[in-house]
């Protein structure tokens, strides 16, 4: 009974990637941060590989492909390179701290989990716990977004929602269509891109990518 | 175009509408005329009078004729203006066109002194605004009626702010369109109670549709808090005394005069027509309103001193009186008293027309003053009596008719009331009767002031010394000002001497809301609402006997006299160097009042000490409601707005969060 | 109907020639009363004729509003003087006007006097007119409320139906009706510029309220206005024996009872003069910020006495 | 066929305004790529007008009235908002704010930013609705930070952010979406087709819908700035370039609000209850009176304009959550309205800051004085989009207010309370604005008013008359969303 195997790995990705998403958000330095999501993006590759090759759904291994390019070397490697040449990479205190955000976390793990029990009853895939942990991924990146007070941690964070978006779409349905997913990822793509420019043009405006510098728009 | 063109013109309606479209047409030839002012002072507005006219005219006709209906091609797609001519409406119109006659053809010699360039601006907004007053008597349904409304509403506030270089003047434009504004979302509401559902909002569907009391009461709340708003009922009145001085005088004689009446056209067709059923507490409330808004307007006016101001406050107060005797007839009719409520209804309409000539005409007669002298602070005018007599004995007329004074239309109104009054033992709740006497001793303690406040507008602008020497170089009004002030004079005394054919005039309107009519008159001559020996009033008989007695002792007099006459100065008390500034000025004229009524103002005096070199005295009576309810508003409002401002932090972080909650507690909310 | 019109003539003239006679005997039972030699009764009527041989003396910037207002006056109280019935109740002219037209008039005449007054924009005519209108606002509407009182009990408004209903009808006691009187009493005092309220011998400016107002007229314009105020006293007599003590008033086309009426109506007149200049005598002349007081309670009197009907009578 | 031009016009004007857009000729060029789309739109919407919805390209575009209605606006007031950035942005080069290669920027990314919105409208496709929601955002992050001014960096960063987020939670929702049809559908591309899930939502699993649903509308709504997740618009509408305001305003928020109707007919069909109604009726209320209080404080006049905007989208939202046939027409109706006339106001405001040189409203007085047109313009367009006759904003407003009391009581009294507030705020802002003195100079150059006097026109025309197949057209729309 092969299946059961894939499934069993399956379930183990799912429970790295919700690990991953922990340690990023109790990853202090940058770099680390940069590192954790690389993997992630490796594990999704992985899973979306495994589940692609256990219900033969072709389409998959693009999906893959794309997440192992973008997702585990061209980002990475261009926000290492964004890093370094900005030379940001000191330790970020969380607006919350560590153990405090933890909690929240499981939590809304937790709360993740019960919310996608009666959803995962009825799906018809081999893979029918992950949607609950994709969801418990989404969220946990939020909390992350909500919590780092730096642009490029920003910007991690939400580039693993995404991350999480994905393996639901994959793990819990054998992937969108793949037009929806290239456009997916187009869009990512450019937005990563766009992302860039703003973190230089912030860094050259305000010499800082503290984000403390920019409450200047509000109601006084 | 349900009817093809062939059809249109057959019915008065489309007359009336007619007359609108001419108005249209006419204000937007102004803006094109822009060049020459004296194309549009001596062709447009009287056109525009003539346009008056000619809808007074179609309101008489309507009055006779059967109801005509008629649905433009304009409006919403399900929903095209539907429009109807009844006798109510025709009314109202007949009200509107004559009082805008005179205002028009005043107001053609009053602009001749205004640049064209603004003055084609305003006679576009002015012709609009006659045209809006027009449609909002016609409309039989609520778009149309609600269009009407806002744009009577918008044009108006364009010409309360002609002179908009002036902060105060602005300050009182916003302030009036605000409160029109939202008075006209309350009427929204209650359109959205009295409408059918899906979207059939015809009047005819909402006099078909029953209703629980619940929602009928509902509604009339809701369209007297609007229509009030509009009225100048206290005390949503706070615009109406900052917002008509404001107004060039004619704008502001077509705003008290008629505007206000098309407030009270609504109540009326809302309480009597729309809604199927009537409660008598409506009545009760309307009543207490009434009194304490006709009261309340009588005491600020007799402490103004800005003339214009003066008379907006009178504004208020006649519509208090509007008001009660509207509260007092749906006291009887929901009683079952159809006759008495068919007198009472007649004293309101009949009142309603006399305050549109009596007020237009003094407010074009303060109109023709500021013209001549640039004043309108009554502390600096006096004497104007023999520099501009045709203006001043004009005005006399307006002044004794609205201070209720016999044989004056003025009068009747307010004689007709206090017998309906009279007939309130006719009812069969104990407690009414016991209130209404008191309601009655209200109303006339009202009339009472009002003749002191008339006595003292009069006496301080017109009578006397002049207050400044300037004034000695004021001007007679330009003919058409004459001749306009006197087409509102000769209304004034018409209705007065001739109120028995007034009120079988009015009898089609009265059947039509009450279902009754009074008794008609036994004679022409002889004016009695109930029964001749119950009350009765021949002002033409009284007119004559006065007149007669007059010219006797005139003649008497001459025989027995010798007619010998000597001028000399007044009796100066052994104090020779008394000057006109040492006339009574008009704070000192209102003081007692002031002194009476203080509890409803907040004075402000200030008095200069004996020894100063220069002494100045300033003095003003503020209304007291601005400060105990507005401004709290005002306050929370802020208050709120600085609480919603606190949300927009500035930090995307708090932003997240917002995000973050809001999805989180729809999950939750959702899935259970 | 022609008795009538006669009857309507004969008691209008009779009240404008009998008015001054009244004055003067109202000043005579003064002087009486305080000890002074009387004047005699008929001294009204030679200031009268000596006003009317006077050359007018007017101010240099009289309107002629000013000239007019004494005619428009008299002519008032001629009117008010004609509905209101002295000795028989049969007045073809009386349907012109009502009660509230009687209020009217009064109104208007007091309303023409006040604007006169300011005319010539001396200090003191505009005070007076002032001080006038003050009394007026109040005393206006509780005379109104006295009328309503009385015409709530006669179901009508009319003056004749009025008295007949309260003279012809079986005799009934009305308590709503005391205390209209005696807010009636107050009212009267104050229209006619009696004491307490003012005191028409008094010629010290800051004081008065009548007298300031015809300050500035003079002969023929005086002696009308001096006319007028004593037809208007006159008429408030009669309008109080007309209300509150109607009988012995002659009935409708009841020729020959006329004479009774007549001699009933001047005693009642005599008595009445009597009692006023007692008043008037006893009593001294209220603060002028008092007035309004004086006269808040007659208004609320009057109130009162329509509520008590309700009450009591209904 | 038309539809490939609708699309394709703007995009390849897009790509040659990138390459060769920096031409002296650029405005011109992109007024005519923007007519040209116009003139597609045109086509298009007769061709619907004509045969009825179709499909087109094997069910990868789906039109029918409601989006063929939406197409025609975004066409028109892209193409005279074009009309109008013409000279302003000219200006703008000239006052030395910009040069050549952010015009470049300019043009070409609002040519794309046309082409993502006509593709999120027409698309069949939810997947492909959301790619181009994204693509929108992307195109318009980069336009409202085209000063590179702190201001304009912050408010494009936070734009970007929030709208990234929502969006990501969007794409959940419909990621959960294809996750319950793929077991009506079967999986593969058609089970995200928007007229495939019409036709089996009833069979759709209700559970997951519902919370589809709500990642949809927050994400969605987002972008829609139903309040509390508006915080972004305040700022990106007041710091971009203004003609990127009148498009974000009146273009983009409606776009959003389309994807949100979209799956709301989809979740009424599968839960059979409410529930999404009472979703919108919810946020639409409190978007309609958080912004009525914000406007009240508010001294930069783009900002209140913005502010305008949610409390406008809130209206509609409630609208359309309401549901039934008069409150979609009217919500339907008041869309149009508000697009036409916000675009129109943002124009006059555009020229009004650029003379006074400051968009704080203290700044800027008289305007009747100095350029009576521009006055009456921005006095107008305000006194339309307060809801006052004969402007169609009333008509819209008439209808849903009403239809509100008669269904809703409840909720009247925050709607009075709110648009009183929001009229005193907003009117009481502008009259000194445009009345009154100043000593600020004439204006040197002719501003381009067409645009502002065109859809004041039309919005006067549309209070007075609705043509009878616009109506008609609006009413099948109405009906498409469950009227």
């Amino acid at each position: 009974m092969t299946l059961t195997y894939h499934l069993q790995i399956v379930n183990l990705l799912a429970a790295l990637l919700l690990l991953i998403s922990f340690a990023m958000l109790s990853q202090r330095r940058i770099v680390g941060l940069v590192t954790l999501f690389a993997w992630q993006g490796a594990a999704l590759a992985l899973s979306t590989a495994i589940v692609a090759w256990s219900t033969d759904q072709h389409h998959l291994y693009y999906s893959a492909a794309i997440t192992l390019v973008l997702k585990v070397v061209a980002m990475p490697w261009y926000f290492y390179r964004l890093v370094r040449k900005l030379d940001v990479n000191r330790v970020v205190e969380p607006m919350i701290n560590i153990p405090t955000t933890m909690l929240i976390g499981i939590v809304l793990v937790i709360f993740a989990f019960n919310l996608a029990l009666p959803i995962s009853e009825m799906s018809g895939t081999v893979t029918r716990s992950t949607l609950g942990i994709a969801l418990a991924c989404v969220l946990l990146a939020f909390l992350m977004m909500i919590t780092r007070s730096k642009a490029i941690p920003l910007v991690i964070g939400f580039l693993a929602m995404e991350n999480g978006l994905f393996f639901a779409a994959t793990s819990a349905t054998y992937g969108m269509p793949l037009v929806v997913e290239l456009g997916v990822a187009l869009d990512v793509l450019v937005g990563v891109f766009v992302l860039g420019i703003f973190i230089f043009q912030i860094r050259e405006t305000f010499d800082s990518l503290d984000l403390k510098h920019m409450e200047k728009l509000k109601e006084r | 175009m349900t009817n093809g063109f062939s059809s249109y013109f057959a019915d008065p309606v489309q007359w009336a509408w007619a007359g609108v479209m001419f108005w249209l047409v006419l204000g937007f030839a102004a803006l094109l005329l822009q060049g020459s002012q004296r194309l549009l002072t001596r062709l447009v507005f009287p056109l525009g009078a003539l346009g008056a006219l000619a809808i007074a005219g179609v309101g008489v006709a309507g009055m006779l004729l059967p109801v005509s209906t008629v649905v433009l091609p304009i409006g919403l797609p399900d929903l095209p203006f539907h429009l109807r001519l009844d006798a109510l409406s025709a009314f109202f119109m007949v009200l509107l066109g004559g009082a805008a006659f005179g205002i028009t053809v005043y107001a053609s010699g009053y602009f001749r002194s205004m640049a064209a360039g603004p003055l084609a601006l305003l006679a576009l907004w002015y012709h609009l605004f006659l045209a809006g007053m027009v449609t909002v008597l016609l409309a039989d349904d609520a778009y149309a009626f609600m269009v009407a409304w806002e744009v009577m509403a918008l044009s108006s506030y364009f010409l309360v702010t002609t002179d908009h270089k002036i902060p105060e003047i602005r300050r009182a434009g916003f302030l009036y369109l605000l409160i029109a504004h939202v008075g006209a979302i309350s009427l929204l509401l209650t359109f959205g109670v009295l409408q059918g559902g899906h979207g059939d909002y015809t009047f005819d569907t909402m006099r078909l549709a029953e209703r629980t009391p619940f929602w009928a009461s509902a509604a009339y709340l809701l369209a007297l808090f609007g229509f009030g708003a509009k009225a100048g009922l206290v005390p949503m009145h706070v615009w109406l005394p900052e917002a008509h001085p404001a107004a060039p005088s004619p704008v502001s004689a077509l705003m008290s005069g008629v505007m206000l009446k098309t407030a009270i056209y609504g109540l009326l067709r809302v309480t009597f027509d729309l809604l199927n059923i009537q409660i008598g507490w409506w009545g009760t409330l309307a009543l207490a309103l009434g009194l304490i808004t006709a009261l309340y307007g009588v005491i600020f006016a007799a402490v103004q001193s800005d003339m214009k101001r003066l008379l907006a406050w009178s504004s208020i107060e006649n519509i208090g009186i509007l008001l009660a005797a509207f509260g007092l007839t749906l006291i009887f009719y929901t009683d079952g008293k159809g006759a008495l409520a068919a007198l009472t209804l007649t004293a309101m309409l009949y009142h309603a027309l006399n305050h549109a000539f009596f007020k237009g005409l003094l407010f074009v007669g303060t109109g023709s003053v500021l013209h001549a002298t640039g004043e309108r602070n009554m502390g600096r005018l006096g004497g104007l009596m023999r520099f501009m007599p045709w203006t001043a004995w004009l005005t006399l007329v307006g002044a004794l008719a609205i201070a209720g004074l016999p044989p004056l239309n003025g009068f009747v109104s307010e004689w007709l009331l206090l017998q309906a009054f009279l007939l309130t033992p006719g009812l069969t709740q104990p407690y009414l009767n016991m209130v209404i006497p008191v309601a009655a001793a209200i109303v006339a303690l009202a009339a009472a002031l009002a003749a002191y406040v008339m006595v003292k507008f009069y006496g301080v602008v017109f009578l006397g010394q002049p207050r400044d020497p300037a004034l000695h170089h004021a001007h007679e009004a330009s003919w058409p000002e004459r001749l306009g002030m006197l087409w509102l004079a000769a209304g004034c005394v018409l209705l007065g001497l001739f109120p028995t054919q007034v009120i079988v005039w009015l009898e089609p309107v009265v059947r039509m809301l009450t279902g009754q009519t009074l008794p008609s008159g036994s004679s022409w001559l002889l004016l009695t609402p109930v029964s001749a020996e119950r009350a009765s009033y021949a002002p033409l008989i009284f007119f004559a006997v006065v007149v007669g007695v007059l010219l006797l002792t005139i003649l008497w007099v001459r025989r027995v006299y010798h007619g010998r006459v000597r001028r000399s100065d007044p009796w100066d008390c052994g104090y020779p160097e008394q000057d006109a500034r040492m006339q009574d000025s008009a704070e000192g004229f209102g003081q007692p009042i002031r002194q009476i009524f203080e509890i409803f103002m907040r004075v402000e005096r200030e008095t200069p000490d004996p020894f100063s070199r220069s002494p100045r005295y300033h003095g003003a009576s503020l209304d007291k409601l601005w400060f105990i309810l507005y401004e709290p508003i005002a306050r929370v409002a802020g208050w709120l707005s600085e609480q919603a401002g606190r949300l927009q932090h500035g930090r995307i972080q708090w932003y997240l969060i917002y995000s973050f909650a809001t999805l989180i507690f729809l999950l939750v909310f959702t899935t259970r | 109907m022609s008795t009538g019109i006669l009857l309507q003539l004969a008691q209008t003239l009779l009240a404008i020639l009998l008015a001054p006679l009244l004055m003067g005997w109202v000043n005579q039972c003064r002087a009486w009363l305080q000890g002074r030699s009387a004047p005699p009764i008929t001294q009204p009527y030679r200031t009268l004729k000596k006003l009317f041989h006077k050359d007018a003396v007017i101010a240099h910037h009289a309107s002629p509003l000013f000239r007019f207002a004494p005619y428009m006056i008299f002519a008032c109280m001629a009117l008010a003087a004609g509905i209101v019935p002295t000795i028989a109740n049969d007045l073809p002219f009386s349907p012109a006007a009502d009660v509230i037209a009687l209020v009217g008039i009064f109104a208007l005449a007091r309303v023409f006097l006040a604007l006169a007054a300011m005319d010539i924009g001396s200090a003191f005519g505009t005070l007076g007119a002032r001080r006038e209108m003050l009394v007026s606002f109040l005393a206006e509407p509780a005379l109104l409320m006295v009328f309503f009182t009385a015409s709530l009990i006669s179901q009508s408004t009319q003056l004749p139906i009025i008295v007949q209903t309260l003279a012809h009808r079986e005799f009934a006691i009305y308590p709503s009706l005391a205390f209209a009187a005696v807010a009636f009493w107050m009212i009267s005092v104050a229209e006619n510029a009696r004491i307490p309220v003012d005191n028409p011998s008094t010629h010290l400016e800051l004081t008065m309220i009548h007298e300031a107002m015809i300050l500035e007229y003079s002969a023929r314009h005086l002696a009308l206005i001096e006319w007028a105020v004593a037809l208007k006293l006159f008429t408030y007599s009669a309008l109080g024996v007309a209300l509150f003590l109607p009988w012995g008033i002659a009935a409708q086309g009841d020729v020959a009872a006329l004479p009774l009426a007549l001699l009933a109506m001047v005693a009642k007149l005599l008595l009445g003069g009597a009692v006023l200049a007692f008043l008037e005598t006893i009593s001294a002349k209220v603060r002028l910020f008092r007035a309004p007081e004086f006269l808040g309670t007659a208004f609320l009197l009057a109130v009162l006495g329509m509520l008590i009907h309700f009450l009591l009578e209904v | 066929m038309e539809i490939y031009w609708l699309l394709g016009i703007p995009l390849t004007g897009g790509i040659f305004l990138a390459l060769w857009g920096c031409r002296k000729h650029a405005p011109e060029i992109n007024a005519l790529v923007s007519f040209l789309t116009l003139l597609a739109a045109a086509l298009l919407t007769h061709r619907i007008i004509d045969q009825g919805p179709m499909m087109v390209g094997a069910g990868w575009f789906f039109i029918d009235s409601f989006n063929v209605f939406l197409v025609a606006l975004t066409a028109f007031v892209a193409f005279t908002t074009a009309l109008f950035s013409r000279p302003y942005m000219r200006i703008e080069q000239e006052h030395g704010k910009l040069n050549a290669q952010r015009l470049r920027l300019y043009h070409s990314s609002y040519q794309i930013f046309i082409a993502a919105m006509l593709l999120a409208l027409t698309t069949n496709n939810m997947g492909i609705l959301w790619v181009a929601m994204e693509a929108a955002t992307l195109a318009t992050v980069l336009l409202v930070s085209l000063y590179r001014t702190p201001a304009s960096l912050e408010a494009a960063w936070k734009y970007f952010i929030l709208c990234g987020v929502g969006i990501a939670l969007a794409l959940f929702g419909t990621i959960l979406l294809y996750f319950a049809a793929e077991k009506v559908l079967g999986s593969g591309g058609t089970a995200l087709l928007w007229t495939h899930l019409n036709g089996v939502k009833a069979q759709l699993e209700p559970t997951v819908l519902s919370l589809a649903f709500v990642f949809l509308l927050v994400g969605y709504g987002t972008k829609v700035g139903l309040a509390p997740l508006h915080s972004w618009l305040p700022d990106a509408h007041a710091e971009g370039p203004t003609p990127v305001s009148a498009v974000l305003s009146g273009l983009l928020l409606n776009v959003a609000l389309y994807a949100v109707m979209r799956s709301k007919v989809l979740v009424d069909g599968a839960l059979g209850n409410d529930m999404a109604g009472n979703l919108m009726m919810g946020f639409g209320l409190l978007s309609v009176v958080l912004a009525a209080f914000l406007i009240k404080r508010q001294t930069d006049v783009k900002r209140m304009f913005a502010y305008s905007s949610i409390e406008h989208m809130g209206l509609i939202t409630f609208a359309f959550g309401m549901g039934g046939a008069v409150a979609n027409f009217a919500a339907l109706l008041h869309m149009t309205m508000h697009s036409l006339t916000k675009s129109a106001i943002f124009f006059a405001v555009g020229h009004a800051t650029q003379k006074a040189g400051t968009q704080l409203m203290d700044g800027i007085r008289g305007l009747i004085k100095t350029n009576p047109t521009i006055g009456w313009g921005l006095m107008l367009g305000t006194v339309a989009i307060l809801g006052v006759p004969p402007f169609g904003v009333f008509a819209s407003e008439f209808l849903i207010i009403t239809t509100a009391m008669h269904e809703h009581p409840w909720a009247t009294p925050f709607l009075l309370l709110a648009l009183g507030v929001a009229f005193a705020s907003i009117f009481g802002k502008v009259q000194p604005m445009v009345f009154g003195e100043t000593e600020l100079p004439k204006l040197p150059y002719q501003p381009a008013l067409t645009p502002v006097f065109l859809h004041l026109g039309l919005v006067l025309m549309l209070g007075l008359f609705i043509p009878p197949y616009l109506a008609a057209w609006y009413r099948q729309a109405a009906q498409l969303l469950g009227g």
